[in-house]
C-alpha cells in the first residue's frame, strides 16, 4: 500500500510526459495529485505495519508531513489547470512532469526509515525542482536555477557526508553496521561521540541548507523570487518541510545518543539567526515573492527554535508543519495571481491590489495576517505554543528575541503588504489579461479557510498525530 | 589490494593540487576526469566482486570519465573562453591553502577514533583533504564551469569516505545516492550550456543580479 | 439658619460695594473725589433698564454666557465660608467643586465670547484661556495646605480653622500662600497688573474685551458676576490673611465685613501703585504664584 | 422583566449569543446587492441584540454569583472557560450602548446610497470589532481571550482603512496595525507567563499570585504594554491619533469608547490576579497616568484637525483613568479601604462617563464632517446657527469631558481628587495630594482644548465657503447623540445612582467581604453634589428668567458685531483654532508645537502669500522616527549580505560547517 504514494506520481510523470496537449496535462496532473491525496488518507486511516526490513514506515512523523504535502501539493496542482492556462506561450511538459517526480519522491521520504534512501529521496526533489524554477526562461531565472541548484547540490552533498559518519560510527562500534533509522536508535548508545558529533554537524548544515536556516538560506530568495508561484509554493511548503523531516530523524537519533543537548543548542541559535535575518531582510523588501521567502527563512527559524526547545515547543514544531506549508500555499498562490494581473513584482508597481483583484488581494492580506501568527489562523496556535512553552521552560531570553524579531517581521512585512493591497491601482499600470477565476482563486481560498479551519479546531484523529509525533520527540532524561 | 588503494588516494590528493593551482580549464576538467576514474576503480580494488559492482563501476567510469568533462569542454567552447582569467583568490595562496586544509584534514582524521584495519590508512584525510579542495575551487573561482569542477571534487571527496562503508551501505542505497550526485552533476551541465547561450559568458560574476539593494 | 441667611443676604448685596470702594481708593490715590461707593449698584440697575443690542452672528451661546457665569459664581457664593460662620452647603470635598464652577463659568464666558465672531473678543478669551489655566494650580496647591493644616478637606472647617495660633507655627507656609493666592486673585479677577478695567485699549485687556459686545441687562449680569466673583475669591483670601475672630457670631459678621472691604482697598491701593504688565510677563508671573504656592504646601507636608 | 429573563434563560449565554448577533449583523448586507438594505437590516439586528446584551449585562452586574461555563474546545489549550463577573458585565455596558448607537449613526453618516463601495465591509467589520470586544470580555482562557484580541484589532484596522484610497488614511492604519501587534507580541509573553505561574492558561483565580516574584513583575511588566499600548497610555500611543482621526466617526467612537477600554479592562483583570501588590505597581501606574493625561491633553491642545484633538484627549482621560487606578492599586497594598474604594469608583465611573461623552463628541466630529466635509477647525465656525440642536449636544459633550459641574466629568474627577485628599493626614500617602494641581492643570488645558474646539467650530461667523451651506443632520445621527448627551446629565445630576453601577465591579478587587466599602460617607457627598448641580440649574433657569423680563420691558435690537471701528472685518480675521491655542501652547515650546510657517512680506504691496500651520508630534517625530530611520540605516547596512556573488554564500555555508564543529568539539 505504501509503494502506492510512490508508484502513483510516477506514473503520473509518465503519462504527463505522454499527453500531447498543454492543456490536458494539468488535468491530469490533477488527476494524479487528487489519488495521491486519497491513498494518503486511507493510509492515515489504516496505516500498514512497518514493511519487513524495517526500511518502509509510516510514524507519525512521517504523516504529518505527508499529509502537509499531498494537501498542499493537490491544491497547488489545481491552481496550475488555471494558472498554466495564461502561460500557453511554453510547453509544460517537463513542468508536469516534474512536479509528479518530485512528489514521488518527496513520498519516499517521509515514508522511509532508511537514511540513505532518505537523503537519496531528498536529493532528488531538489533535482526534480530544478527545471521548475527555470520555468520563466529568463537571465534571472536561469541565475536563480544556478544557485539554488549548487548550493543545495553542496548543502545535500554535506548531508551526504554526515551520513557516511554516521555510518561508519557503527563500523567503529562494532554493531551491525546500518542506516536504519530504528536500528541506529537502539545502538545509538553504542556510538562513538566523536564521530556522531561530527555526523550530526553535518546533518545540520547539510539539511539545513536544504531547508534554508541562515545563514544557509542565500538560495532561497533567489529561487522563490524567479520560479512560479505555485513552484514556490512547493517548495517553501513542501520540500521545506521535508528537510525538516530529515532534521527531525537526526533529533530522535541525537536523543538516542544522549548528545541532544548541543544539537538543541545548534538549533536554537540557528533558528534565531534565521529569524533576525528574516527580519532584517523582510524590511523595506522591493520584491514581494522574495519578502515570501525570507518569511519561509523565518519560519523554518521557528521550527528549528521549537525542536531545539524541546518540551511542548514540539508539539508546536509539529503542528507548525502544516500550518506553514498550507499558508504558504495561500501565499504564494494569491501572489502568483497578483504577479500575474500586474505583470510585475515590484512592490512598488503593485498598488491598490484590493481593488484590482478583489479576490486575490483579500487572500493575500488574509495570509499575510495569518502568516504573521494572528488569531485565528492555524499560525497562531503553534507561535503561541512555541512562545509560552519557551516562557514555562524559564527561557526569557530565547522567547524575548522570538518575540521580537516576530514584531520586527510583522512590522517589516506590513509595510510591504499593506501598500501592495490598500490603496487604489495606479492608472499607469500594465494591463495584462489576468482575472480572477475560480480556478486561480479557488485554491488559495480553500487553502485560507483550512487554516483557518486549523486555526479554531483541530480535528481529534490530527491531534492523536500530533500528539503520538510529540511524543516521538519527547527528550526522556 | 587496499594498500594500492592508498597509493592511488595520493594520486588524488596530487590531482587535487593540480586543479587547484591551474588556471587553463581544459586542464582542470581533464584532471579531474582523471580522477574520476581513479575513484572509479578503486572500489574494484577493495570490494569482492560482483555484477553490481561492475555497473556502478562503469557508469561512474563512463559519466565522470566521458559524458561530464564532455559536457563541461562543449560549454566551455561554445561560451569561447580557455582559463579562469581572474579567480577571486590568487593560485598561490590558493595552493597554500589547499596544503593548510590538507595539513587540517590530516589532523582531524586523527583526532577520531577509527576502526583498526583503516588506521594506516589515508581514506579519511584524502576524503576530507579532497572535500576542502572542492570547496576552495568553488569559493575562489570565477567561472560557472570552475565551480561545477569544484563540486565535482567535493563529490569525489565523499565518495573516498563512502569507500569505507562497503558494509553499511547496502549496494542500491550507494548505487542510488551516486546517481543522484551524477544527475545533479549532469543538470548542472545543461544549466552551464543555458547560461552561456543567454550570458554569452561563464563568468559568474555575471550572475549577481538577485540581490538585495 | 439665622447665619445662612446672612451669608446669602451679604452674597447677593455686598459684592459691587467691594467695585466701589477700590474705585474710591483709586480716586483718592489719584487726588480725585470718586465716584460714590454706590456707584456699581447704580451702574448694573441702570444697565438692567436698558435696552440690548444682539450682534447678528451669535446665538443662544452669546446669551447663555452671562447667564452661566452668574449661576455658577452664586453657587460657589454659597461653598465658601463668610468670616468665622460655616457656609450653608459644606461637604468633603467641596472645595474641588467651588474650583470647578470657576471652570463652568470661564468655559461659558469664553464661548460667548467668541460668539460674536470678533476677533478682538477671540484674542481676550484666548487670553483669559491661558491665564486661567495657569492659575488653577496654585488654587490647588493652597487647598492642599490649607486642607493638611486643618485635617479636613472641606473649605468651611479647612478655612475657618486658620487662626494667629496656626499663622504662628507655620507663618512661612502660610505668607508664602498668601503672596500666591494674592496673585492668582488678582489675575482671576482680571485686576491690575494682569489686565486693566478702566481701558478699552483692545491689545492689553483681558476680560473688558470679552464682553464687548454685551449690553443692557447682560452687562449688567455680567458686572454683578463679576463682582461677586471677586468677593467669593477674597472671601478665601481674607480667611487666610486675615483670620480674625472673636467667637461671637454677630461680632464675627461685622469683622468679616470689614476684612472685605480692607481687601478691597489693599486692591485699589495696588492697583493705584502699579503698572500693567506686558502680556508675556503675565505667565511668569503666575508661575512664580504657583511655585510659590507650592513651596508651601511642600513646607507644610513634608 | 428583567428578572423573568434571569429567570428562563441564563444571562452570559443571553450576553454571548447577543455578541453573535451584533457579530454577524453586516453578514446578510454582503450577499443583498440594493444598497441600504444589507446597512438597514445589520442596525436592526445590532440594536436588537444590543438591548438583549445590554439587559444581560445589566443583570450579571448585579447578580452574587458568577456561572462558569467550561466548553471543550479542539485547541491543545486546555478547557475554555467562558464567565462574565461584576467586572466583566460593567465594562459590556459600554460595548453594547455605543455598538447600537453607532450602528444607528452610520445610516445617516455612512448610509449605503452615497458609498455604496466602502459600506459594507464597514458594516460587516463594525459588528465584528463590536462582536470581538463583548466576546473576549467573557473569556476566561489566555488564548481564546488573545483570539478575540486580536479579530478586535484586525477588525478595527480594517475600519481605520475605510477611506483607503487616501494615502494619509493607509498611513494611518499601517501605523495601528504595528503598534496593535506589537502590543499582541507582549499578551502573547503575559500569557505565557502567566500559565507558567499559575500551570495553566485558564485566567489564575482572583488574588491568587505572588506579587513578589521576578515572574510577576514581567507579567505586569509585559500587560502594562501589551495593554498599555491599546488604551493608548503614554508611550504607547502613538498609533492613536491618526488612526481616530482618519476613521469614520462613528467607528472612532467605538474605538475610542469601547476599544481603548478593551486595554484598561486587560489591566484590570491582570490586577485581579495578584493579593498584596506592591506599592510600586500603584507608582508606577499613577506616574504614567498622570504623564499621558499631561502630555495627552496638551497634545490635543496643539491640534487643529478636530477629530485628532478628540484622539489626544482620549489619551488625557485614559490617563486620568490610569492615575486612578494606580491610586487604588496604592490604596489596596497600603490596605487602606478608602483609598482603595475612592481610587476603584473613580476610574471605573471615568471609564463609563468616558464612554459615554466620547461617542458622543466623536459622532458630532461625524455630523459636522458630514455637513462640512473638512476636518480643519481653522476653515469652521458658525455651525451653531444651522444646526442647533447638533451644537447644543455638542455642547454638552465638551462640557462633560472637561469635568465640569454640573455633568459626568466633573463626578468621576470629583471622586479622584477626594482619593487625592483623603490621605491629607497620612505620613507618606500624603504625597499623593501633590497629583491634584497636575490634574487641575490637566483640567485647565482640557478646558482650553474645549473651548477652542466648540468654539471654533459652532460659534462666531463660518470662515469658510462650505461651512455656509450645512443643515441639521437627521434623526438616525441627532438620536444617538441625545442618548448620550441624556446619560452624561443624568449622571451629572444623579451620581450616587451612578455609583451603583461601579460597586458590584469594585467588589472584584477586594474580595473577601460581600459589600466591600459601603459608600454611604459618599452618598451623602454625591448627593450634595446633586443638591448643588440642580440648584445651578435652577439658578440658571430664574436668571434667565429674569432677564427675559427685563428684555421683555427694555426691548432688543440687532445689529453686527462691534468692528472696534474696523468696517471691513471679514470672517477670517477671527480667531481662529490655532490663534486661539497659540498662547497656551507657547508656554509648553519644546513638548508640543505649532509649527506656523509664516510668509514673509516686503515692499509696500506684499501679493498674496500663504501662512500655515501644523502641529508637531513630538514623540513621534523625534523618538520613533529616529529610531526607525536608524533601525533602516542599519538593516539597509546588513542587508548587503544577500549581494548575490555564490562563491561568498559558500563560504557562509562552510563557515558555518566551521563554527559547530569548534562549538561541538
Amino acid at each position: 500500500m505504501l509503494a502506492v504514494l510512490i508508484i502513483l506520481p510516477l506514473l503520473g510523470a509518465l503519462t504527463t510526459w505522454l499527453i500531447p496537449s498543454d492543456r490536458l496535462r494539468p488535468v491530469a496532473l490533477s488527476a494524479f495529485a487528487l489519488g495521491h491525496l486519497g491513498t494518503t488518507i486511507q493510509l492515515l486511516i489504516c496505516t500498514p505495519a512497518e514493511s519487513p526490513g524495517g526500511w518502509f514506515h509510516l510514524d507519525a512523523l512521517g504523516k504529518i508531513v505527508l499529509l502537509s504535502t499531498t494537501v498542499l501539493f493537490m491544491f497547488c496542482a489545481i491552481y496550475s489547470i488555471g494558472y498554466l492556462a495564461y502561460r500557453v506561450e511554453r510547453s509544460n511538459r517537463v513542468f508536469c512532469s516534474s512536479l509528479l517526480i518530485c512528489l514521488a519522491a518527496a513520498s519516499t521520504v517521509t515514508i522511509t526509515h532508511h537514511l540513505g534512501l532518505m537523503w537519496v529521496a531528498l536529493e532528488t526533489t531538489t533535482i526534480s525542482m530544478t527545471p521548475l524554477i527555470y520555468f520563466k526562461r529568463n537571465a534571472r531565472s536561469i541565475e536563480a536555477t544556478w544557485k539554488y541548484l549548487l548550493i543545495c547540490s553542496v548543502g545535500v552533498a554535506l548531508a551526504l557526508i554526515g551520513l557516511y559518519f554516521l555510518a561508519y560510527a557503527t563500523i567503529v562500534a562494532h554493531v551491525e553496521p546500518s542506516l536504519l533509522l530504528d536500528d541506529l536508535l537502539s545502538d545509538a548508545g553504542k556510538l562513538s561521540s566523536g564521530w556522531v558529533h561530527a555526523a550530526f554537524v553535518f546533518l545540520l548544515v547539510g539539511f539545513g541548507t536544504k531547508m534554508g536556516l541562515a545563514p544557509l538560506h542565500t538560495w532561497k530568495p533567489d529561487a522563490y523570487g524567479e520560479s512560479p508561484g505555485m513552484v514556490g509554493a512547493m517548495l517553501a511548503g513542501g520540500l521545506v518541510n521535508l528537510a525538516f523531516l530529515a532534521l527531525l530523524r537526526v533529533y530522535q537519533l541525537c536523543m538516542a545518543t544522549k548528545e541532544i543537548a548541543f544539537f538543541q543548542n545548534a538549533l536554537v541559535a540557528m533558528g534565531l539567526i534565521s529569524m533576525i535575518f528574516a527580519a532584517i531582510f523582510m524590511a523595506r523588501q522591493a520584491d514581494f515573492k522574495r519578502m515570501l521567502a525570507y518569511s519561509s527563512v523565518e519560519h523554518v527559524g521557528i521550527m528549528a527554535v521549537a525542536l531545539g526547545l524541546g518540551g511542548k515547543a514540539v508539539f508546536g514544531a509539529l503542528f507548525h508543519i502544516m500550518a506553514n506549508s498550507l499558508t504558504k500555499g495561500v501565499l504564494f498562490l494569491s501572489s502568483g495571481n497578483i504577479h500575474r494581473s500586474y505583470n510585475s513584482k515590484k512592490t512598488d508597481h503593485v498598488r491598490g491590489a484590493i481593488r484590482r483583484l478583489p479576490w486575490s488581494g483579500s487572500i493575500f492580506l488574509a495570509g499575510f495576517i495569518a502568516i504573521t501568527g494572528s488569531p485565528p489562523f492555524a499560525p497562531f496556535i503553534s507561535e503561541f505554543t512555541i512562545v509560552s512553552s519557551a516562557f514555562i521552560q524559564g527561557r526569557y531570553i530565547v522567547a524575548s528575541l522570538f518575540l521580537v524579531s516576530l514584531g520586527i517581521i510583522f512590522i517589516g512585512m506590513a509595510l510591504t503588504v499593506l501598500p501592495m493591497v490598500m490603496g487604489d491601482p495606479p492608472s499607469d499600470s500594465e494591463t495584462t489579461l489576468y482575472k480572477d477565476t475560480l480556478w486561480t482563486v479557488g485554491p488559495p481560498l480553500s487553502l485560507l479557510l483550512l487554516i483557518f479551519l486549523l486555526g479554531v479546531w483541530i480535528p481529534a484523529p490530527l491531534m492523536d498525530i500530533l500528539s503520538e509525533g510529540a511524543s516521538l520527540l519527547e527528550v526522556k532524561q | 589490494m587496499i594498500t594500492i588503494a592508498d597509493q592511488l588516494l595520493v594520486l588524488v590528493l596530487l590531482i587535487n593540487f593540480v586543479v587547484l593551482g591551474t588556471s587553463r580549464l581544459i586542464f582542470s576538467i581533464r584532471a579531474v576526469a582523471v580522477q574520476g576514474v581513479i575513484l572509479g576503480v578503486l572500489p574494484a580494488l577493495i570490494h569482492p566482486f560482483s555484477w553490481h559492482l561492475v555497473g556502478i563501476i562503469s557508469m561512474i567510469l563512463v559519466t565522470k570519465g566521458v559524458v561530464i568533462p564532455m559536457m563541461l569542454s562543449r560549454a566551455m567552447r561554445s561560451a569561447e573562453i580557455k582559463r579562469e582569467a581572474e579567480p577571486y583568490l590568487g593560485y598561490v595562496p590558493t595552493l597554500l591553502l589547499g596544503a593548510v586544509f590538507t595539513a587540517l584534514s590530516f589532523g582531524f582524521a586523527g583526532k577520531l577514533p577509527m576502526l583498526a584495519e583503516h588506521q594506516n590508512y589515508i581514506f579519511v584525510p584524502a576524503s576530507m583533504a579532497t572535500l576542502m579542495a572542492g570547496f576552495l575551487i568553488l569559493t575562489t573561482r570565477r567561472k560557472a564551469i570552475s565551480q561545477v569542477i569544484g563540486y565535482l571534487v567535493l563529490e569525489n571527496g565523499i565518495f573516498i569516505f563512502g569507500l569505507l562503508l562497503a558494509d553499511a551501505m547496502p549496494i542500491m542505497v550507494e548505487a542510488g545516492a551516486l546517481l543522484d550526485l551524477l544527475v545533479g552533476t549532469f543538470v548542472m551541465g545543461i544549466v552551464i550550456n543555458y547560461i552561456s547561450r543567454e550570458f554569452a559568458s561563464l563568468d559568474t560574476s555575471r550572475l549577481t543580479s538577485l540581490k538585495e539593494e | 439658619m439665622t447665619n445662612s441667611i446672612i451669608h446669602i443676604f451679604l452674597a447677593i448685596l455686598m459684592p459691587p460695594l467691594l467695585i466701589g470702594v477700590i474705585g474710591k481708593t483709586k480716586a483718592l490715590f489719584a487726588g480725585r473725589t470718586g465716584a460714590p461707593f454706590l456707584q456699581p449698584y447704580y451702574d448694573i440697575i441702570r444697565l438692567l433698564h436698558k435696552g440690548s443690542v444682539f450682534s447678528s452672528t451669535t446665538t443662544w451661546i452669546f446669551r447663555a454666557g452671562p447667564i452661566v457665569a452668574l449661576a455658577s459664581t452664586s453657587i460657589a457664593a454659597l461653598l465658601i465660608p463668610f468670616g468665622a460662620h460655616p457656609s450653608p452647603i459644606s461637604f468633603q470635598g467641596d472645595m474641588i467643586l467651588y474650583a470647578y464652577l470657576f471652570a463652568l463659568g470661564r468655559f461659558f464666558t469664553m464661548a460667548a465670547a467668541l460668539d460674536t465672531g470678533s476677533s478682538f473678543e477671540g484674542m481676550g478669551s484666548a487670553r483669559e484661556a491661558a491665564y486661567s489655566c495657569l492659575a488653577e494650580p496654585t488654587l490647588f496647591f493652597a487647598l492642599i495646605t490649607l486642607s493638611r493644616l486643618s485635617g479636613s478637606y472641606s473649605l468651611s472647617p479647612m478655612l475657618i480653622n486658620i487662626s494667629f495660633g496656626i499663622w504662628l507655627n507655620a507663618g512661612a507656609a502660610l505668607l508664602m500662600l498668601v503672596g500666591g493666592m494674592f496673585i492668582v486673585l488678582l489675575a482671576e479677577n482680571c485686576r491690575i497688573p494682569f489686565d486693566d478695567p478702566n481701558t478699552h485699549l483692545e491689545l492689553t485687556m483681558i476680560h473688558e474685551v470679552m464682553v464687548l459686545d454685551h449690553s443692557g441687562p447682560a452687562l449688567g449680569i455680567i458686572h454683578y458676576a463679576a463682582s461677586l466673583k471677586l468677593f467669593v475669591l477674597g472671601a478665601f483670601f481674607v480667611h487666610i490673611a486675615l483670620p480674625y475672630a472673636t467667637g461671637n457670631p454677630y461680632l464675627d459678621w461685622g469683622l468679616f465685613i470689614i476684612s472685605m472691604l480692607e481687601l478691597a482697598v489693599v486692591i485699589g491701593v495696588v492697583e493705584s501703585v502699579m503698572a500693567r504688565l506686558r502680556l508675556i510677563r503675565v505667565p511668569q508671573l503666575l508661575v512664580a504664584a504657583t511655585i510659590l504656592a507650592a513651596f508651601s504646601t511642600l513646607l507644610v507636608i513634608r | 422583566m428583567l428578572c423573568a429573563l434571569q429567570g428562563v434563560y441564563d444571562p452570559t449565554v443571553v450576553a454571548l449569543t447577543s455578541a453573535f448577533f451584533i457579530g454577524f449583523a453586516g453578514i446578510p448586507g454582503l450577499f443583498i446587492s440594493k444598497p441600504g438594505f444589507g446597512q438597514l437590516l445589520a442596525t436592526v439586528i445590532t440594536i436588537a441584540a444590543s438591548l438583549s446584551g445590554f439587559a444581560a449585562a445589566l443583570v450579571l452586574l448585579f447578580s452574587q454569583n458568577t456561572t462558569t461555563f467550561a466548553v471543550n474546545w479542539g485547541l491543545p489549550f486546555g478547557p475554555c472557560e467562558i464567565s462574565i463577573d461584576p467586572l466583566s458585565a460593567f465594562f459590556l455596558i459600554p460595548v453594547y450602548l455605543v455598538a447600537a448607537s453607532g450602528s444607528l449613526f452610520a445610516l445617516g453618516y455612512w448610509p449605503a446610497r452615497e458609498h455604496p463601495s466602502t459600506e459594507k465591509s464597514l458594516t460587516f467589520f463594525y459588528g465584528i470589532l463590536a462582536a470581538s470586544m463583548a466576546v473576549l470580555l467573557t473569556a476566561r482562557n489566555g488564548v481564546f481571550f488573545l483570539m478575540f484580541w486580536e479579530v478586535m484589532a484586525i477588525s478595527a484596522y480594517f475600519l481605520v482603512v475605510t477611506e483607503q484610497s487616501r494615502e494619509d488614511v493607509r498611513k494611518a492604519g499601517t501605523v495601528y496595525l504595528i503598534a496593535t501587534h506589537t502590543g499582541s507580541a507582549a499578551l502573547y509573553a503575559l500569557f505565557s507567563l502567566l500559565s507558567a505561574e499559575s500551570g495553566s492558561l485558564t485566567f489564575p483565580v482572583a488574588g491568587s499570585l505572588l506579587p513578589y516574584t521576578p515572574a510577576a513583575t514581567a507579567i505586569l511588566l509585559t500587560a502594562f504594554v501589551g495593554f498599555g499600548a491599546k488604551a493608548g497610555i503614554m508611550p504607547l500611543h502613538t498609533w492613536l491619533p491618526q488612526a481616530h482621526a482618519n476613521a469614520p466617526s462613528h467607528v472612532s467612537a467605538i474605538m475610542s469608547g469601547v476599544m481603548l477600554k478593551m486595554g484598561l479592562y486587560g489591566i484590570f483583570r491582570t490586577l485581579t490576579f495578584f493579593h498584596d501588590p506592591p506599592i510600586i505597581w500603584g507608582v508606577v501606574l499613577t506616574v504614567a497616568g498622570i504623564l499621558s493625561a499631561l502630555f495627552g491633553i496638551l497634545f490635543a491642545l496643539a491640534q487643529k484637525d478636530l477629530k485628532r484633538l478628540l484622539a489626544c484627549s482620549s489619551i488625557e482621560n485614559i490617563g486620568i483613568i490610569t492615575t486612578s487606578l494606580g491610586v487604588a492599586m496604592l490604596g489596596i497594598s497600603s490596605n487602606n479601604r478608602t483609598l482603595a474604594y475612592l481610587g476603584m469608583a473613580g476610574a471605573l465611573l471615568h471609564i463609563l462617563n468616558h464612554s459615554f461623552f466620547k461617542p458622543l463628541l466623536f459622532f458630532g466630529s461625524g455630523v459636522i464632517i458630514h455637513a462640512t466635509g473638512s476636518r480643519d477647525m481653522n476653515l469652521m465656525g458658525g455651525l451653531a446657527k444651522n444646526m442647533p440642536r447638533a451644537a447644543l449636544l455638542f455642547l454638552i459633550g465638551s462640557v462633560s469631558i472637561c469635568g465640569i459641574p454640573p455633568l459626568n466629568g466633573f463626578v468621576s474627577e470629583f471622586l479622584i481628587y477626594s482619593g487625592f485628599f483623603s490621605q491629607i493626614q497620612a505620613s507618606t500617602l500624603v504625597y499623593l495630594v501633590l497629583l491634584a494641581p497636575l490634574l487641575a492643570l490637566v483640567g485647565g488645558m482640557a478646558l482650553i482644548a474645549f473651548t477652542k474646539l466648540y468654539s471654533s467650530i459652532f460659534l462666531g461667523t463660518p470662515r469658510s465657503y462650505f461651512s455656509t451651506a450645512v443643515h441639521e443632520p437627521g434623526f438616525t445621527m441627532l438620536l444617538p447623540m441625545a442618548f448620550f448627551a441624556l446619560l452624561c446629565v443624568l449622571i451629572g445630576l444623579l451620581p450616587y445612582q451612578a455609583l451603583r453601577f461601579v460597586n458590584p465591579a469594585i467588589n472584584v478587587f477586594m474580595p473577601g467581604t460581600a459589600i466591600p466599602f459601603n459608600p454611604d460617607g459618599y452618598g451623602d457627598v454625591l448627593g450634595k453634589i446633586s443638591l448643588t448641580g440642580l440648584s445651578l440649574v435652577a439658578l440658571a433657569a430664574v436668571v434667565t428668567l429674569f432677564w427675559r423680563w427685563r428684555m421683555q420691558r427694555a426691548g432688543s435690537t440687532t445689529g453686527s458685531t462691534w468692528g472696534c471701528g474696523y468696517q471691513r472685518g471679514s470672517s477670517r480675521m477671527q480667531y481662529g483654532a490655532t490663534s486661539f491655542s497659540e498662547l497656551p501652547v507657547s508656554v509648553f515650546n519644546g513638548i508640543v508645537r505649532q509649527d506656523i510657517k509664516r510668509p514673509v512680506l516686503s515692499g509696500l504691496f506684499p501679493g498674496k502669500s500663504l501662512c500655515s500651520d501644523a502641529p508637531t508630534e513630538t514623540f513621534l517625530e523625534r523618538v520613533i522616527a529616529p529610531l526607525f530611520s536608524l533601525a533602516g540605516v542599519s538593516f539597509a547596512f546588513l542587508r548587503r549580505l544577500q549581494h548575490g556573488r555564490m562563491h561568498v554564500y559558500m563560504i557562509y555555508i562552510f563557515a558555518t560547517l566551521f563554527i559547530l564543529m569548534l562549538w561541538a568539539h
